[in-house]
């Protein structure tokens, strides 16, 4: 093993809070090997991100309780000072971040903020001379029209783009060493997947050695060496990719790669219900009219967000809903629901046309239709108790009152895993799966027939993920539920759904039973989707690598 | 660009508008003595009062009064009630006093606001931010007048340093212009310097927990340069929109500090007219105050929209 | 005037704020009289004198005092010859009743004062076709003046600011931002409205009218500047400063004592005023409606007290004329005795008790206002006060259809130094009016109107003057107002001018030719 | 393995957000001693009738031109014969005139500076209380319902920015002093300070109606309120089931501010006589007659003024330490950030 680039041991570092000392990072000790690509995974809050910014030494402030040691090559980092930091940040470790969207100084050009990172720490660099390296630097990772691309905003590139363009500004001094914090996460699974195809060039190319952070074990097979586990601060295994993929000797892992959903796999098949459709939808439309005017605005463009949709959903089936962002899949949800009012076309419920009803009709209806929302932080109202946001709908539609809507509401807590000490608490109390469980009780109040989930589990972890679509499928057995289940996650959709339809910018591609959908689609936009998502085995992927690229 | 001009300037003539015609209706319809029974004094006849009504039109009904009124201000022939005199021509008289002070103080609170406010931020929790939390806070909290009579009684009438109000035109001696709007600069600025401050600081905090802060560290800039090209310059876009609308309302109502310094300017017109009921010349001020506050906010919109790419203006235009 | 002290030179002075006009006609401020007194001459004047002699009317444009008719209705002057304009054009006969005219058509404050000429109502209400009554020959220089009925106060009234003779175009609108030319000693230069203005000697003085007219002083200044300084504190500073020679402003009550103190006898001289300052009861209405509540109020009133209000600047007195008005004898019938007060309020016992005390938002006849509230809370009134902008004051409590009328405070300066001046306007019964009332007590003895009338029309003599002194008392005796005093100003100069012949005429305020510098 | 009962790193079970809130309240130091400040002042307003009655045994407007006191045995004028007042005699006649006399009606000014505290105090609670009711429920409705009542609510929102603030309340004070307010079946005397109570809630109603309705804007969106709709939940329900609740932090922010703006203003009315009318005491209206005899008695002035500059400091202090307390991003912020407070090494 030659002489390791950087050598992390027994790092320690502790946040005091309002509400005590928290310890993200409990005793961290890794190395990395020049041109190595190190994945660290683990769950959402296991310290990952922290262990990373600490390298470079971007965790430190008045609160932050920091030891133990970071050496790369000959330089000790946890204790550097400031001088000494920013030499190495940018020039010798550079790094890429998760949210491409916030990343970029928005009122800055992206040429401007390339050449500033180059002249950082190149001062001798001209503006001129910056902005060619700039442009050079652009293309290199792919950007077309690097030229043009240079003078325009952070807001004007779509999250893809920038997500390259702060690659780019990372390799501008050419450092020995990436560490990319959840590149992909924030992006659509065909986009993620050339990106990592990005990512994996330059490290073969350069020899770059990267540290890459993820949560998704389909993204650590694609590019990892080796990988480390962490959870609650602390390593909790390490090895080669295929020791801990197939021989993982900790217990927690083992579980979390028994949660991860696997496309490939077939679900337990489940009897195709067959029986009469309770939801219809025939050519629905949903158009947003753009507005623009010297005095008065009129309409000059349309916004095509659901363009002529037609699917059908039987009484205990479960349609599947999968489509990358901005396809259409909530509004179409909403439209369906008349919380958004159709442009044209037929929505059925029961036999029963629905379309353009009043709201004061529409109100018995909505007992029988319920909707699950995608962000546990923003779906709970922050100042109402938990019991009080379950109860809503039963004294909304006066089903019950007093301690006989307390039990009621109690039963309910009790039926999706929550205590029913929880009544009096507040969403501020709860962890993201917790919520959705709050979400859950709330949906089933009412007793609906019809509940619509917009992306149910996205914002969750991969074992709280498993844990609420198996409540979400127990329920549906127990009480004969019926479910839209939208996603853009294709394994997920493919796991819960008995049918699945792929949209595409506000049309449904490709309709059909699940299985048949995922292994003979016919709808090319449905094949790049299938193709671009990571699987969680190496060996598969190498495989189907060696098949296509080799 | 050329939309959002014509949709403002309707907004603007439309809001005007509304203004006169409320000014018009506070000194018309809430009962108050006859316009005529002043200007005819102690020893008016009811011919000489009945006479002035006549000759100034007070029997005609309020729609006409007002378009008489507001055709006499826009073609700047309007004529005061109490002394007989041409309005415009006083106005324009105050302008120069009131803009020196308007924009000489609008100066000093930019310049200190955003040096307090980007102190307090960069040392926040440090005895610094403390220190300038508390003047901001209390600068805040000083009444206006008060401090304008203290100021005006110690330095000027016991101490002697400070001339004792009036102003003298910038263009006879720019020496003793800035040496007599001192104390009056001062006295507006006070608040302001607290609440820019204050809002720099709250704004600046913010934009430290952004995640292009971040970047920017991590690509190896300066602590100063992060601060200053990233955290400051982000903070000053609401400034400048905040610093667009204080200036509009301020040009509209500096009456206070015109009166006890003594600065002649419009605010003190506005406030002798004011107390004596004197329709015409309120009419024109309130006006002039109303075009001030509706300009600079069009102009707030402008630089906000200039500064911030994301902003297009025409959807800042409603 | 003293010896020694240099000619010309220049005077800075300081009013607190533009007078209501520099346009003869329209003007009716102590400030713009002061400021026009020696710029605008009508045919008579105001002798140029302190005190009693200030009040003598005596020829200025006109050679001598006008002849009168028996029967007090013709009045014939004749125009000195030879006398010009500042801007040199001759003054004709002519300008005086077209300057007259000008009046009328402007609207103006005083032309009350002249209705009583032949054909003035007609004009007034027309504004065209002359006013048959005045009669004016270019040749002789010769003018006469018909009068409906005779008038006591014709000769007083001609002396006025209102009739002061301009040339016959001057154009009928306030001619404030450009004075017209002037027939006095000084010829006004500059006027900026709201700022400022100034005078040089009027080249024609010296030519032709000071020769002419021996009444008028021809100034020791060549040129005098006026600044307006809005806040009184600023004035005295300047003054003590010598950064300004002179301020016209009455010294706030806050320096009044320090300055006079300080300067007295120097710099600073006390000058009487010819004015009332009193409460009126509305005499018409429970509980004021009663001799004995009123005369209650009057001997609750303590005229000490009230000299404290002011801090000095009040003399206290008890009666309708003030001293310093022909006619004026001293009558003290309710000296300071609470005890009385409350005995005669028992005795009287109101039913109603509750009374609105109006008065000016002008300090300290706010604090004088808040004085008496409780004065009328001592007798067992529950009063309620009520203070409105001082423009606004006189018109609204002149309008009787304004509620709760019940008292209030006000202060009355001679429009010019006859005792009619105050009774007629004041008390008589014909100046009860639904909305320009100034008889706020609302009194109506026709026996007191009828002496009213008929002193009001013989001409102003020792006869007269003590009938008026009878009068003061008789209404005394009814007790409408609760009288405390008149006012005194001050002159107050830099050390660069002789204090000692600075003239104060009683209705014109100081004389700027009188002024000097050291 | 189920999620552990007990979240990570919460408050004690059900300590909602105004619990939270008021925890943090309690260790910021600043606001502590700003309330305390402010509760003085209260108090010393409340005790005004007490300290007349039994200290000074004189009214808020009796005047003693003409009395004298008894000091150290030898009799003294209240006001001396050119009008001045006395100074500040402290305890030496039994408390009577303890800050002196207000001026040549030798008023008492401890007694005057207290009611006149009551009277701005009263004028300024009550006047913030409608600005802000009005201006949330403006903004409450103007946010939520978007279309035409928001345009309306807006454009007549800008009228009265627009409106130069001061002019307009001078115009108003000056107007309604002579002839009184008539709304509907309540008419207001000329003389009562509900006139300069209404006419400072109506200048100072958009700079709260603004921010109120761009939060509802922002919260609007949010997805607890389309699940409000989902199940069926009609305008009324949604603004003020779902969205006030949220509000209440920034309407209690805007409440402290409003006082203390209104505070302000309402001595500047008092102090241009369109504001409280005398004799009543504000601290308005004795900066005026104080500002009279400013150079042979300053106190007269800087007492009431500093009444006021310590009152509105204590409110903005207060306001501030609400909006830190009360805003949930700054949970991490502004306290331990600032070093204002003591960052607890223990969990509470
Ligand atoms: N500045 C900070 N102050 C206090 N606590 C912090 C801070 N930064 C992180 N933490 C806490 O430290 C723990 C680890 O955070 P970290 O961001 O490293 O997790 P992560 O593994 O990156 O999770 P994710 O997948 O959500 O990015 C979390 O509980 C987090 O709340
Ligand atoms: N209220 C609206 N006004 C205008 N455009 C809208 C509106 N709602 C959605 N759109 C547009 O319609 C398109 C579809 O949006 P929608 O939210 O349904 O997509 P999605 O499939 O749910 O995406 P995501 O995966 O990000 O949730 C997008 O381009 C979006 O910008
Ligand atoms: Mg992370
Ligand atoms: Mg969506």
């Amino acid at each position: 093993m030659s002489e390791p680039l950087l050598s992390v041991n027994d790092l320690r570092v502790g946040f005091v809070t309002e509400g005590g000392l928290v310890q993200a990072v409990d005793g961290v000790s890794f190395d990395l090997a020049p041109g190595e690509v190190l994945a660290i995974v683990g769950e959402s809050g296991s310290g990952k991100s922290v262990t990373a910014q600490t390298i470079v030494g971007l965790t430190r402030s008045p609160n932050t309780r920091l030891d133990g040691s970071i050496r790369l090559g000959g330089t000790e980092l946890i204790d550097a000072d400031d001088a000494q930091l920013r030499r190495v940040r940018g020039e010798r470790i550079a790094m890429v971040f998760q949210d491409p969207m916030t990343s970029f100084n928005p009122v800055y050009r992206i040429g401007n903020q390339l050449v500033e990172a180059i002249r950082a720490h190149r001062p001798e660099v001209s503006e001129t001379e910056g902005r060619r390296r700039a442009i050079e630097l652009l293309d290199s990772v792919g950007l077309s029209d690097a030229e043009r691309q240079v003078n325009r905003y952070p807001h004007e590139f779509s999250g893809g783009m920038r997500q390259r363009a702060m690659i780019a500004m990372a390799l501008a001094l050419e450092p020995e060493v990436l560490i990319a914090d959840e590149p992909t996460t924030a992006l659509d699974v065909t986009i993620q997947a050339q990106i990592l195809e990005l990512l994996r060039q330059l490290n073969r190319e350069r020899n770059l050695a990267t540290i890459l952070i993820t949560h998704d074990f389909g993204v650590v097979a694609e590019l990892a060496d080796r990988v480390l586990v962490m959870h609650d601060g602390k390593i909790v295994e390490r090895g080669d990719l295929d020791d801990v993929f197939y021989a993982a000797k900790d217990a927690y892992t083992r579980q979390l790669l028994g949660a991860v959903v696997r496309l490939d796999q077939a679900p337990s098949l489940r009897p195709s219900p067959g029986a009469a459709p309770l939801l219809e939808v025939r050519d629905l439309v949903k158009h947003f009219p753009v507005k623009r005017g010297l005095l008065f605005d009129r309409e000059v463009d349309r916004v095509r967000a659901v363009d002529g949709v037609s699917f059908s959903v039987a009484q205990g089936e479960t349609l599947g809903l999968v489509g990358e962002s901005g396809s259409g899949k909530s509004t179409l949800s909403r439209t369906v629901l008349q919380l958004l009012a159709p442009t044209s076309g037929s929505v059925r419920f029961e036999g029963r046309e629905i379309g353009g009803l009043s709201r004061r009709q529409m109100r018995p209806l909505r007992a029988d239709m319920q909707m699950i929302f995608q962000d546990p932080y923003a779906s709970l109202n922050p100042r109402k108790r938990i019991g009080q946001i379950v109860a809503e709908p039963l004294r909304l539609h006066r089903r019950a009152s007093g301690s006989e809507l307390r039990r009621k509401v109690q039963k309910l807590l009790d039926r999706v895993g929550l205590s029913p000490a929880h009544y009096d608490r507040y969403p501020h109390e709860f962890s993201g799966g917790q919520r959705q469980r709050v979400g859950i009780a709330r949906a089933l109040a009412l007793q609906p027939k019809l509940i619509v989930a917009d992306e149910p589990v996205s914002a969750l972890d991969v074992s709280i993920r498993a844990q609420i679509t198996d409540l979400l499928e127990d329920l549906q057995e127990e009480l004969g539920l019926t479910y839209v289940f939208v996603a853009h996650d294709i394994g997920v959709v493919r796991h819960v759904s008995d049918r699945i339809a792929v949209m595409h910018n506000g049309k449904i591609v490709e309709q059909g039973p699940a299985d048949q959908v995922c292994e003979q689609p016919s709808d090319p936009y449905t094949r790049a989707l299938l193709a671009a998502v990571p699987v969680p085995d190496p060996r598969e992927t190498r495989a189907r690598r060696g098949s296509s690229a080799l | 660009m050329g939309r959002f001009i014509v949709r403002r300037l309707l907004g603007m003539v439309a809001v005007l508008f509304a203004v006169s015609v409320l000014a018009f209706l506070i000194f018309n319809v809430i009962p108050n003595s006859d316009p005529a029974q002043r200007m005819a004094g102690r020893n008016a006849t009811p011919q000489l009062v009945a006479s002035i009504t006549e000759e100034w039109g007070f029997d005609e009904p309020l729609p006409q009064q007002y378009l008489t009124m507001m055709g006499n201000i826009l073609s700047g022939d309007v004529i005061s009630y109490t002394n007989r005199e041409n309005v415009d021509e006083r106005i324009v008289e105050g302008v120069p006093a009131t803009f020196s002070l308007c924009l000489g103080a609008a100066l000093l609170w930019l310049t200190f606001g955003i040096l307090f406010g980007y102190l307090s931020a960069v040392r926040a929790g440090g005895w610094l931010d403390r220190v300038l939390t508390v003047v901001a806070v209390t600068g805040i909290s000083i009444p206006v007048f008060w401090l304008a009579a203290v100021l005006l009684n110690y330095l000027s009438y016991q101490a002697g340093i400070f001339p004792s109000g009036g102003y003298v035109g910038l263009t006879e001696e720019p020496l003793d212009w800035a040496y007599h709007l001192l104390l009056p600069w001062l006295t507006l600025a006070v608040v302001q310097i607290g609440f820019y401050s204050r809002v720099l600081r709250s704004n600046m905090l913010d934009a430290m927990s952004e995640d292009y802060v971040r970047t920017a560290r991590a690509k190896g800039l300066s602590e100063r340069r992060v601060m200053t090209r990233h955290v400051l310059r982000n903070s000053l876009i609401p400034i400048v929109t905040l610093f667009g609308l204080d200036v509009g309302v301020l040009l509209g109502g500096t009456i206070l500090v015109e009166a006890i310094f003594n600065l002649n300017g419009i605010g003190q017109y506005a406030f002798e007219s004011l107390k004596g009921l004197d329709l015409p010349p309120i009419m024109a001020i309130v006006l002039f105050g109303a075009f001030f506050v509706v300009l600079f906010n069009a102009l707030a919109d402008i630089a906000y929209a200039y500064l911030d790419p994301r902003v297009k203006l025409e959807d800042s235009a409603q | 005037g003293s010896s020694g002290g240099k000619e010309g030179g220049t005077l800075h002075g300081t009013y607190a704020s533009f007078p209501d006009a520099l346009d003869p006609a329209l003007a009716r401020t102590v400030e713009a009289w002061t400021a026009m007194y020696d710029t605008y001459l009508p045919l008579l004047t105001y002798a140029h004198a302190d005190g009693e002699a200030g009040s003598k009317v005596v020829p200025a444009l006109a050679e001598s005092l006008p002849k009168v008719s028996k029967d007090g209705k013709t009045y014939t002057l004749t125009l000195h010859k030879g006398l010009k304009y500042s801007d040199g054009t001759p003054v004709k006969a002519s300008d005086f009743p077209a300057s007259v005219e000008r009046m009328f058509k402007l609207n103006s404050g005083g032309s009350p004062f002249y209705t009583g000429i032949v054909g003035a109502e007609k004009f007034a209400e027309t504004k065209s076709g002359g006013i048959s009554g005045i009669k004016a020959d270019d040749k002789t220089g010769q003018i006469t003046i018909q009068l409906t009925k005779p008038r006591g106060t014709f000769t007083s009234e001609l002396a006025l600011m209102y009739v002061a003779v301009l040339p016959a175009d001057t154009p009928a609108k306030n001619m404030t931002a450009d004075p017209p030319p002037a027939t006095g000693p000084y010829e006004i230069v500059k006027s900026q409205p709201g700022r400022g203005w100034s005078y040089d000697r009027n080249p024609q003085w010296e030519k032709a009218n000071g020769k002419l007219i021996a009444s008028v002083p021809s100034g020791h200044l060549d040129k005098i500047d006026i600044k307006v300084v809005s806040n009184p504190s600023t004035q005295v500073n300047e003054v003590e400063r010598g950064s300004s020679d002179w301020m016209q402003t009455t010294i706030p009550t806050d320096l009044y004592n320090s300055v006079k103190e300080k300067y007295e006898g120097s710099q600073f001289r006390v000058e009487p005023t010819i004015s009332n300052y009193f409460f009126w009861m509305n005499t018409t209405k429970p509980p004021f409606d009663d001799l004995k509540v009123r005369q209650a109020v009057n001997y609750a009133l303590n005229g000490a007290a009230m000299e404290r209000v002011y801090a000095g600047t009040l003399k206290a007195n008890q009666q309708i004329l003030p001293p310093g008005m022909p006619g004026y004898k001293k009558i003290e019938l309710y000296p300071y005795n609470m005890a009385k007060a409350k005995e005669l309020i028992a005795e009287a016992s109101p039913s109603d008790r509750d009374v609105t005390v109006w008065v000016d938002d002008e300090d300290p006849n706010n604090q004088a206002a808040a004085y008496y509230q409780g004065v009328l809370k001592k007798l067992g009134f529950n009063a309620k006060l009520k203070e409105i902008a001082a423009e606004d004051f006189f018109p609204l409590i002149g309008n009787q259809s304004t509620p709760d009328l019940d008292t209030g405070w006000l202060d009355w300066y001679e429009d010019y130094p006859h005792p009619n001046d105050f009774f007629q306007p004041l008390l008589a019964g014909e100046s009860i009016l639904p909305q320009e009332n100034s008889n706020l007590a609302q009194i109506d003895d026709p026996k007191l109107n009828a002496k009213i009338a008929r002193l009001e029309e013989e001409p102003l003599g020792p006869k007269q003057e003590a009938e008026y002194a009878d009068l003061d008392r008789e209404y005394m005796e009814q007790a409408p107002w609760a009288p405390y005093g008149s006012r005194t100003v001050s002159t107050f100069v830099s050390d660069a001018i002789d204090l000692e012949d600075i003239v104060f005429n009683p209705t014109f305020g100081q004389d700027l030719a009188s002024f000097q510098l050291k | 393995m189920v999620e552990g009962s007990q979240p990570a790193g919460a408050a004690p079970t059900g300590a909602g957000p105004w619990g939270v809130a008021l925890r943090r309240l309690r260790r910021n130091r600043l606001v502590l001693a700003a309330l305390a400040l402010f509760v003085l002042i209260v108090l010393f307003s409340l005790a005004a009738p007490l300290w007349a009655v039994h200290v000074a045994h004189t009214g808020p407007n009796t005047t003693h031109t003409l009395a004298k006191v008894e000091v150290d045995g030898e009799k003294r004028e209240v006001v001396d014969p050119t009008g001045k007042p006395t100074g500040p005699l402290w305890f030496g006649a039994g408390g009577r005139f303890f800050l002196g006399a207000d001026g040549s009606l030798g008023r008492d000014e401890m007694v005057r500076l207290m009611y006149g505290g009551r009277t701005s105090l009263f004028i300024s609670l009550i006047a913030a209380l409608i600005t802000t009711a009005l201006g949330a429920a403006l903004g409450l409705l103007a946010g939520y319902f978007r279309g035409w009542p928001d345009t309306l609510i807006s454009r007549a929102l800008d009228v009265i920015w627009a409106f130069p603030v001061l002019l307009l309340a001078i115009a108003l004070g000056l107007v309604l002093a002579v002839g009184g307010l008539q709304i509907g079946p309540v008419t207001i005397p000329s003389g009562s300070i509900w006139i300069p109570i209404m006419v400072i809630s109506v200048v100072f109603v958009t700079y709260t109606a603004r921010p109120v309705r761009g939060e509802v804007l922002s919260l609007r969106e949010k997805e607890f309120v389309e699940a409000a709709v989902a199940q069926g939940a009609g305008p009324a329900r949604v603004m003020f089931g779902e969205l006030l609740p949220n509000l209440w932090s920034t309407i209690i922010v805007f409440f402290t501010i409003n006082v203390a703006n209104s505070m302000l203003l309402e001595s500047a009315l008092s102090f241009l006589g369109v504001g409280v009318q005398p004799p009543n005491a504000s601290w308005g209206t004795m900066i005026a007659t104080g500002s009279t005899l400013i150079k042979s008695a300053p106190l007269l002035t800087i007492l009431p003024g500093a009444m006021i500059l310590l009152t509105v400091l204590a409110l903005n202090v207060l306001g501030d330490g609400l909006r830190d307390a009360l805003d949930p991003k700054s949970k991490l912020r502004l306290e331990v950030h600032a070093g204002l407070a003591e960052p607890e090494g223990t969990p509470v």
